[in-house]
């Protein structure tokens, strides 16, 4: 089936709109049996996928508006594969794990949606056709977050939309820009990243084309100081809404770094690692504090994806393959730890309607189950080896450390200052005498809520016990890619500091 | 000194000058549109001057049709004059804001 | 000759005009425009544009102001009219920088001497056969378009004018409670 | 081989996993036994390996699986048994299966005795983890993972809640454990990036690799690598100033003090530079600063001992204190000694820290000494056992502590890092003093423990068996130094003695012996009859307060690192993030808002504004062609 | 007086064509109200139909670059498109008629005549580079359109009617004295001749101040026709006080006749590099955009917001007329064709909630509070609406972010990245408000005494004409291309 793509978008979207059709009362079943259908159809995109093949798999190409360049053009390879699939993960146990009781029809529709568009920008190949998808996908999380959020919904979904909004305008530009230059040069208009691959900038075009990328990405990333939507948005969007955003949205814009900047502009990308580290470290350590000094045991999470976020970051401005390789999975990694966390947080939040730490206390005892899957997800989160979580943080900084040193260590306090503020998070709601009397009846978890988590879990330790299937394709695509970095680098600076790995080199 | 096309334009940029003064003071709407009379009639002059000095039909032709313009307006504005008069019993404009911001 | 009529005539213009701009009484001003009019009329024939001086006494002076007239009676306007005027220097400000710029683009090429006839445009500003030819020639579509402007103008004025306008079908104004509202609007 | 190799490995982790499946069921009697027996297969594959590499001499190495490959990096799980490793193996499954079955004693009452299982075999899985690895990473996991196995076992009795510093010098097991984490946490960074040197350097992080091209390292980097690892190491084995939390960590069960604190995970940093000698034995600037820094730690943790009520908290001390004796070894490149001692410490100190749990279940958990005393006569065997391992530890001749603390303290002499011996054969004298200061205050004198009403009795039989192979090596362990030395020196140097050393050798022995036997004396005299406080002493004594407040070195990390962080980060988050950064984003919006709200007044409804606007509109654009002009 | 002669055939009578069938359309209805009084409405919206499907026909049969009529009609690719444009924005506009209540304006056949005057109007400025037809038709247009305005026959409409009014026949005078400023130094009205005429001169100082001069006096014109900032001051009140269709009619139809004149006289300017008033337009054309945003932000009423959208919209367009590159020329017809569908929906979404009472505030007939909830009452109106807010937004797919995206490329192609930046970030305050109107309907409660309001004025051709503009809004993808290329194409063929 090569056109396998094209079906892992248009199946939820037209499931979605079938989805209008289907009585209130069995929405769940249906919501959770398409989601299902689409998880195993990922899978099987990754069993058929040709992991010894660094380029993009599965392509299909059909012209929309020649005029213009624009084609519908899919293709995959190893470093969208995975997110793609934690797309299809993600949305799956999300349904699952559902608790809402208003409107549930239309939050699975909605999610089905989001589906869609989250999936587009993963294996988009078009610029605008990913940018379609990319700014389609604010549309169903600004209902999500809208509709069912928390007190202070409204406010949230909106800046969340319009700050990630006003980003990707100038990324717009900077898009636009580019495909006139590209015109300029072959003559021809193209939208496909793989013919702007060939495209050699002059180091001044690429700079300002790097930031106006940099801006549509930092904001969906989000990179200090563009941050604070992100802890708005969490804060008051329904735990599915989390999960989702935390597990997959973020990811659009690092995968941005990856698929566009990088590539794209090789020696911006190389004159410009000082201040983009700077900003990751200040998100790595800064965010990490703030955290530490929230209340709310979601706003925690909120900012620690910020401070993960940064890891991953720097792993992709290490420019070398052992960093990007390490933040492409930790972007998996990222997703699947803080998804779970967001999960188990609205675990607590469906049987207490607070979030508040100083409301809990003492739930270990009440809640043995939920404290274990809790705590091996705090583990995974401050990257405990053999979870998911190490591999990523490890090879990312491990990545950067070839650059810099002294901001590797600097960085380095991540494993620090998130055990800080993830372990108090952990001695506040679950350790210590069980205090407040409106927990002692507290129920652990159900088996929908099992059902959800129990595969994160599962997850989080094969693959942090054998990262091979995952690591490896990611690998390949990384490596190509650096390769084509270094290939295209002009500068002195960035050919020195691109650095092709060994059995690259020789194979050339 | 002979009167040359300058004096004419002069002249006719004074006088739209005096009717935009008209405009921009009136409150009357009627006298309002009094002004903007004056204002045509200014590019009146300075369409019949330029065209009798380059001896060129078309300048004349433009203003006959202002003054075509002119007479249309007139009738479409008296009957929207009367239109509130009836509803307002006044003629002020100051009256007519409750549309704003 | 020309020259003091044409002094004469701008400055009674002007004068004119600035009644018809200033003054508060209606009947005034209008009375000042209709004479600012004629004389507008005179500077047309001083200029040799015999037709349109025709038709600026015709249609401006007669039509125009005669519709004016009797808009006026109809709004009973003969009484002083009370403003509350803007301030004047707002006013002057705009209109005086109005003036400045346009004198400013007329006067700053001297066009006196550079303006000559680029175009083999239509010769004979002054002979009103010329004028018939050029308008029923080359003028002939916007002479029908201003036809039709001028139905319309009619129309307009008609419909605008009439009874039938009096009583609005596309809106009721009342002050009852929603809930009865609510009632008529589900009727 | 390899099959033993594997058996040794996983046979904690099945037991591990085994009572993970009873973890919230209560008290099930099985899991404590079958974790004991397997815990126990694990030790007799052990020790086989050791016999066999003894006899074979040959290392025996396995890769199970790749772990990760990214880049040019390629990390496979793989694990060598080698000498050292097969030493240290023997010594940590002898003393987990030890702890398991005594535990099955200690823990009979606890409602959570199945997750205590599952965690305490989860440790023995992560310390043979962290011994066997092959490589750096592989060391790397299970040195995290004996340090989350710490904070699960220090927290185990979560449930109690955060008292003040007066109260709980500890605070609270939670809080004790995480601070074992976090401080562990900082040392890891250390030890993390002293694995991207290596790695960045030389391509590889596995020993045999790494250890083979130190060579192609300017000294600068080796120096560098060097540090790094030893503020791993430092975190791990609690040296000066990552130590507080060892004490603190106390709070766990006492078995798992006896394993973790006591036994083996401290010592893994001890281990790590043991097995890094090729790269220390390059670098003796760093190995003497190492022995510095252990030597300085033996007779500062000593200091604090002296004083201190707390029973355990008197082991730890001890604790800390050996651990800078085999620091000051390895320091100063006597690997084999440091490993030695590392050994025997562990025989007699968990055999002191069991016996410390008997007393503690005696007197219902209280564990201020001052009010314990006379024991002796209900506790016969405790006694024998804690007297024997205090003994060990004092460094009595014929226990084991005595060969090994002996040989550091040669090693010392040897050196001509006299200030090193003086301090340490210093600290040998203030051991022997609390170590039987503590004897004598549990076992003699009058009995206290009535006034808080215990009713002390002599533990159960299969626990006091179970003490018994600890005492029986802490006991001949020394008779074996030459054996152990013929032993592992197939991979660790030599170290051999000067001429002269071995000329001093017994005048040293008898001086080093002469001040353990004073300590001892010092501690009969004033406690072997009986408690007498002089509370104006405690009370106005400046050095006694310093040394019972832990040179307030806890409350000085409270005030300078702990608080000002907190009130950092909620500085961050009020003031920064949501003054400055979303106000800043907010702003904008609101000027933007304001902004329209302010240009719709210009909307103000009046016909006349708009002409006057329309009007304003010519000139604005005529200043706007006007400027251009000018400009260009 | 001798003859004049002149071969019937060079007259090209054909170009006039699509005029004459509108002008025939509104005559043959007068015609029908005289001998027959009191018809159904539904006749005269049928026949408006018929004469508008007729002149698209005619216009589409014109082959473009001829002139005819003694050079007066200029038919070419430009005047194809415009005319193209304000036929289908009217044919669209025309079923609104047909409610299901009854309104003043639309019960008067007379309302159907002058709606074809004012088409018949606004063809020939499309169709015209002569200032005289341009002014002559714009004034019929005009005058046609206060009428229609005033026809709705509310307070709010008669007020509009007399600020559009007042403010167009000053807007006419400046018109007139731009005009004479560009006559002055060129000598003729027609505006190929005038391009002309200035190429010959350009450099001549005393030929570029008047030039210039005149082109400000037409920007004033042309701003207030296209409702630039300052000039804008009528558009929201014009647009609240008329019905909902005329206002969304005026935010297109009237706007592209002056485009296209806008594109005709400025074209000349750009063409000659004049760059004080390419600065000029871009300035006003930001400050339009930006400034019409944050005042749409503030507002509380949708159809005031879409006002000021409006406004902004043509300030974004507007740029395009300042880059003079055919793509640049293009883009503004592609923006407006399917500006046309979304806003023309947009606005009919109103008209569909329509109703004579004011329940919900004494002035305001569509407060945002009026659709709070509304997703819960009639969930499919609802999402439409949100389609046309989200198109409106710039948000992909939906169709205006075509338009959007290729303004954009315009610009950037021609080097100006900050103005790209800045009409790109204005986006991002705009959304604010189209989202505003989705939240309402989407994240609020529905107020109680709702019930059927939303559905008030629901007829099926109103859900025909929201139908057609919802699928043209959401199936854009499929047709950007042949719309492209075609609208390139006759730009290309004008010479623009």
């Amino acid at each position: 089936m090569s056109n396998i793509l094209s079906v892992l978008i248009f199946f939820p979207l037209i499931a979605g709109v079938f989805g209008f059709f289907v009585n209130k009362n069995s929405i769940r079943v249906y919501g959770i049996v398409v989601a299902a259908a689409e998880f195993l159809l990922s899978l099987w995109l990754w069993m058929s996928f040709d992991t010894t093949d660094a380029g993009m798999q599965f392509v299909e190409k059909i012209s929309l508006i020649p005029e213009f360049g624009i084609s519908y053009y899919l293709g995959v390879d190893g470093i969208s594969l995975f997110i793609v699939i934690l797309s299809t993960l993600m949305t799956l146990l999300g349904i699952v794990a559902l608790s809402i009781k208003e409107d549930l029809k239309n939050m699975i529709i909605t999610l089905l949606f989001l589906e869609v568009a989250m999936i587009g920008v993963f294996v988009s190949l078009d610029v605008i056709l990913f940018y379609i998808f990319w700014e389609f996908s604010l549309v169903p999380m600004l209902y999500i977050i809208g509709a069912w959020g928390g007190p202070k919904k409204l406010y949230a979904a909106i800046k969340f939309f319009i700050y990630t909004f006003a980003g990707s305008l100038v990324m717009l530009v900077g898009i636009l820009y580019l495909a006139y230059i590209y015109h300029a040069t072959t003559g021809v208009w193209s939208f496909s990243l793989t013919d702007w691959y060939g495209l050699l900038l002059p180091t001044d075009v690429q700079t300002i084309l790097f930031w106006a990328f940099f801006l549509g990405f930092a904001i969906k990333v989000p990179m200090f100081p563009f941050h604070t939507w992100l802890p708005y948005a969490h804060g008051q969007a329904p735990t599915v809404g989390s999960v989702i955003l935390a597990a997959v949205l973020l990811k659009m814009g690092s995968y941005g770094f990856v698929r566009f900047s990088l590539p794209l502009f090789p020696d911006a990308s190389v004159a410009f690692i000082l201040p983009i580290a700077i900003l990751a470290i200040i998100m790595i350590i800064y965010t990490a504090m703030v955290a530490y000094a929230q209340k709310d045991m979601k706003q925690v999470i909120a900012y620690s994806s910020i401070s993960h976020m940064g890891v991953i970051i720097l792993g992709t401005f290490a420019m070398n393959v052992e960093g990007i390789s390490g933040s492409i999975f930790q972007m998996l990694s990222h997703g699947i730890v803080s998804g779970a966390l967001f999960m188990l947080v609205g675990v607590i939040y469906d049987r207490r309607h607070t979030k508040l730490m100083s409301e809990f206390g003492g739930l270990a005892k009440v809640m043995p189950t939920y404290a274990t899957i809790f705590v091996v997800m705090t583990m995974a989160s401050v990257g405990l080896p053999l979870t998911i979580g190490f591999i990523g943080e490890y090879l990312s900084l491990a990545g950067f450390f070839k650059v810099s040193p002294i901001m590797t260590i600097l960085a380095g306090t991540s494993i620090i200052v998130g055990a800080v503020y993830m372990l108090s998070v952990v001695k506040k709601s679950f350790f210590g005498p069980l205090a407040n009397p409106e927990n002692e009846k507290l129920k652990d978890l159900d088996s929908k809520e099992l059902w959800a988590l129990v595969p994160l879990v599962a997850i989080v330790i094969w693959l942090g016990v054998y990262p091979k299937p995952v690591l490896e394709p990611i690998d390949n695509s990384t490596k190509a890619l650096v390769q084509l970095m270094h290939k295209k680098a002009q500068t002195d600076k960035a050919k020195k500091i691109i650095l092709v790995s060994k059995d690259a080199k020789e194979a050339k | 000194m002979t009167i040359g096309l300058t004096h004419y334009l002069v002249l006719s940029a004074i006088l739209f000058a005096v009717g935009l003064a008209g405009v921009l003071r009136r409150k009357n709407l009627l006298m309002l549109f009094f002004a903007t009379e004056i204002m045509l009639n200014a590019a009146n002059i300075a369409f019949a001057a330029i065209s009798t000095h380059i001896g060129d039909l078309s300048g004349q032709m433009f203003a006959l049709f202002i003054i075509a313009i002119a007479a249309s307006e007139v009738a479409v504005g008296l009957g929207l004059l009367i239109l509130i008069y009836k509803k307002y019993g006044t003629l002020d404009l100051d009256n007519l804001s409750i549309m704003k911001g | 000759m020309e020259t003091v009529a044409f002094y004469l005539f701008s400055i009674l213009i002007t004068g004119l005009f600035l009644v018809t701009a200033f003054s508060r009484n209606i009947l005034y001003a209008m009375s000042a425009l209709a004479a600012g009019m004629v004389l507008i009329s005179g500077l047309f024939f001083i200029m040799g544009a015999d037709f349109l001086g025709a038709v600026q006494l015709v249609v401006y002076s007669g039509a125009v102001m005669a519709l004016y007239a009797f808009g006026m009676m109809f709004f009973d306007a003969t009484r002083d009219v009370k403003e509350k005027n803007s301030p004047a220097g707002i006013v002057f400000l705009l209109s005086g920088i109005s003036a400045v710029i346009l004198v400013a683009i007329f006067a700053a090429p001297k066009i006196g001497e550079n303006i000559k006839a680029l175009v083999t445009g239509t010769k004979g500003a002054d002979n009103p056969h010329v004028i018939g030819e050029v308008l029923f020639t080359k003028y002939l579509v916007p002479f029908e378009v201003a036809a039709v402007m001028l139905l319309v103008a009619m129309i307009a004025g008609i419909v605008l004018a009439s009874k039938k306008m009096d009583e609005s079908l596309s809106e009721i104004y009342i002050d009852a409670d929603p809930e009865t509202v609510a009632k008529e609007e589900q009727k | 081989m390899e099959n033993l190799v594997y058996i040794a490995l996983f046979a904690p982790l099945v037991s591990s996993l085994f009572a993970a499946l009873f973890a919230q069921k209560p008290k099930i009697q099985l899991v404590g036994i079958v974790t004991s027996i397997l815990i126990g297969i694990s030790l007799l594959a052990s020790v086989t390996l050791l016999l066999d590499i003894h006899e074979s001499g040959k290392a025996v190495s396995v890769t199970l699986m790749d772990w990760i490959q990214a880049g040019d990096m390629d990390i496979k799980f793989g694990f060598t048994v080698d000498q050292v490793t097969a030493v240290m193996m023997s010594v940590v499954t002898l003393v987990s299966t030890v702890v398991h079955v005594y535990s099955n004693y200690y823990m009979e009452s606890d409602k959570s005795f199945n997750r205590f299982f599952s965690y305490l075999s989860a440790f023995v899985f992560s310390m043979m983890v962290l011994v066997m690895s092959d490589n750096f990473l592989g060391l790397f996991i299970g040195w995290e993972g004996v340090g989350v196995c710490s904070w699960l076992l220090i927290g185990f009795w979560y449930e109690r809640k955060d008292e003040t510093r007066d109260v709980n010098p500890s605070i609270s097991p939670s809080w004790a454990a995480n601070e074992a984490f976090i401080m562990n946490r900082i040392a890891d960074l250390g030890m993390l990036v002293g694995i991207f040197m290596i790695y960045w350097n030389l391509g590889t992080v596995k020993y045999s690799e790494v250890f083979a091209h130190l060579d192609q390292l300017s000294h600068g980097m080796l120096v560098g690598i060097g540090i790094a690892l030893f503020i791993g190491a430092m975190g791990k084995s609690a040296q000066f100033p990552l130590h507080t939390w060892l004490a603190d960590a106390m709070e766990g069960p006492t078995p798992v003090s006896a394993l973790i604190h006591a036994a083996t995970m401290v010592t893994a940093g001890v281990y790590l530079v043991i097995r890094a000698n090729p790269l220390y034995s390059q670098i003796p600037e760093v190995g003497y600063f190492i022995a510095v820094v252990g030597t300085f730690v033996a007779i500062f943790a000593a200091s604090m001992a002296l004083v201190n009520r707390d029973l355990k908290r008197v082991i730890a001390y001890s604790t800390l204190s050996q651990l800078g004796y085999m620091f000051a070894a390895a320091g100063l490149g006597a690997y084999w000694v440091a490993l030695f001692h590392l050994a025997a410490h562990a025989f007699f100190k968990a055999l002191l820290f069991i016996g410390a749990g008997n007393v503690m279940h005696a007197m219902h958990d209280e564990l201020d000494m001052f009010k314990m005393g006379g024991l002796k006569k209900q506790m016969g065997w405790t006694f024998f056992y804690m007297g024997l391992a205090s003994l060990a530890l004092s460094g009595i001749y014929p226990l084991a502590g005595f060969f090994s603390k002996d040989t550091i303290l040669e090693v010392a002499f040897n050196e001509h890092t006299y200030g090193i011996w003086f301090t340490l054969w210093l600290t040998a004298g203030l051991t022997a003093f609390y170590s039987f200061r503590q004897v004598f205050l549990v076992f003699f004198g009058d009995e206290r423990y009535h006034e808080i009403g215990a009713h002390p009795h002599e533990a159960k039989a299969y626990a006091l068996w179970a003490m018994a192979p600890l005492a029986i090596l802490a006991v001949i362990f020394g008779f074996y130094k030459e054996d152990f030395v013929e032993f592992v020196t197939k991979l660790l140097p030599a170290y051999e003695m000067s001429e002269h050393t071995h000329h001093m050798v017994w005048i040293l022995t008898l001086v080093t012996t002469a001040i353990a036997l004073t300590g001892i004396i010092v501690a009969f005299i004033k406690y072997s009859k009986g408690l007498k406080r002089d509370l104006n002493f405690e009370q106005n004594n400046k050095l006694y307060k310093l040394l019972y407040n832990q040179y307030y070195i806890p409350v000085l990390y409270e005030k300078a690192f702990a608080k000002p962080y907190k009130e950092l980060s909620d500085i961050a988050w009020q003031e920064i993030d949501m003054q400055v950064v979303d106000a800043t984003v907010d702003g904008i919006a609101k000027a933007v808002e304001t902004t329209g709200d302010v240009s719709r007044r210009a909307q103000n409804g009046n016909l006349s504004t708009y002409l006057k606007w329309m009007a304003a509109g010519l000139i604005f654009v005529t200043l706007i062609t006007v400027i251009s002009v000018v400009i260009k | 007086m001798a003859p004049i002669n002149f071969d019937l055939s060079s007259l090209n009578l054909v170009t006039m064509s699509p005029m004459l069938v509108t002008l025939v359309g509104a005559l043959v209805i007068l015609c029908i109200d005289l001998i027959k009084p009191n018809l159904d409405k539904t006749l005269y919206v049928t026949l408006a139909m018929l004469t508008l499907f007729i002149a698209i026909g005619a216009n589409l049969s014109l082959s473009t670059n001829q002139r005819g009529l003694f050079d007066t009609i200029l038919i070419d690719g430009v005047s194809l498109l415009g005319q193209l444009l304000i036929l289908a924005g009217s044919m669209l506009f025309i079923p609104l008629a047909l409610t299901k209540r009854k309104f003043h304006d639309f019960s008067y056949p007379e309302f159907f005549s002058l709606f074809l005057f004012m088409v018949f109007g606004f063809q020939f400025m499309a169709a015209s580079d002569n200032l005289i037809l341009i002014f002559v038709g714009l004034e019929t247009g005009s005058l046609a359109l206060y009428t229609l305005i005033a026809m709705h026959n509310t307070r709010l409409a008669h007020e509009a009617a007399i600020k559009y009014f007042t403010m167009g026949a000053m807007a006419a005078g400046f018109f007139a004295m731009g005009a004479a400023a560009i006559y002055a130094v060129t000598g003729s009205v027609e505006i190929f001749s005038i391009a002309a005429v200035m190429q010959e001169r350009q450099n001549e100082i005393g030929m570029l101040i008047p030039v210039i001069g005149g082109a400000l006096f037409m920007i004033v014109a042309i701003g207030f026709k296209v409702s630039l900032i300052p000039f804008h001051m009528w558009t929201p009140d014009t647009y609240e006080g008329a019905s909902a269709p005329m206002a969304g009619y005026m935010s297109i139809v009237p706007k592209v006749a002056m485009m296209v004149v806008a594109i005709r006289l400025f074209g000349v300017y750009m063409e000659l590099d004049i760059k004080v008033v390419k600065m000029a337009i871009i300035v006003l054309a930001v400050v339009t955009t930006t400034a019409a945003n944050m005042m749409a932000l503030v507002q509380e009423d949708v159809k005031r917001m879409l006002a000021y959208s409006s406004i902004s919209h043509a300030g974004f367009v507007m740029v395009a007329i300042a880059l003079d590159t055919t793509k640049g020329y293009s883009s503004i017809f592609l923006y407006y064709g399917l500006f046309l569908f979304t806003n023309l929906g947009a606005f009919a979404m109103l008209w569909i909630s329509r109703h004579k009472y004011n329940i919900h505030h004494d002035r305001f007939h569509h407060p945002y509070s009026k659709f709070a909830g509304m997703i819960k009452i009639a969930p499919i109106p609802a999402v439409i609406m949100a389609v046309f807010m989200l198109s409106l937004a710039g948000v992909p797919p939906f169709s205006l972010f075509w338009g959007k995206m290729y303004v954009l490329s315009a610009i950037v192609d021609s080097g100006h990245y900050t103005v790209a930046i800045i009409m790109a970030l204005n986006s991002a305050i705009a959304v604010y408000y189209y989202l505003k109107l989705i939240v309402y309907m989407f994240l609020k409660s529905p107020a109680d005494n709702q019930g059927k309001v939303v559905y008030a004025n629901r007829a099926f051709s109103l859900e025909l004409v929201i139908g057609i503009a919802a699928f043209v809004t959401i199936t854009s993808v499929f047709y950007i291309n042949p719309l492209m290329s075609f609208i390139t194409d006759l730009v290309g063929a004008s010479g623009y």
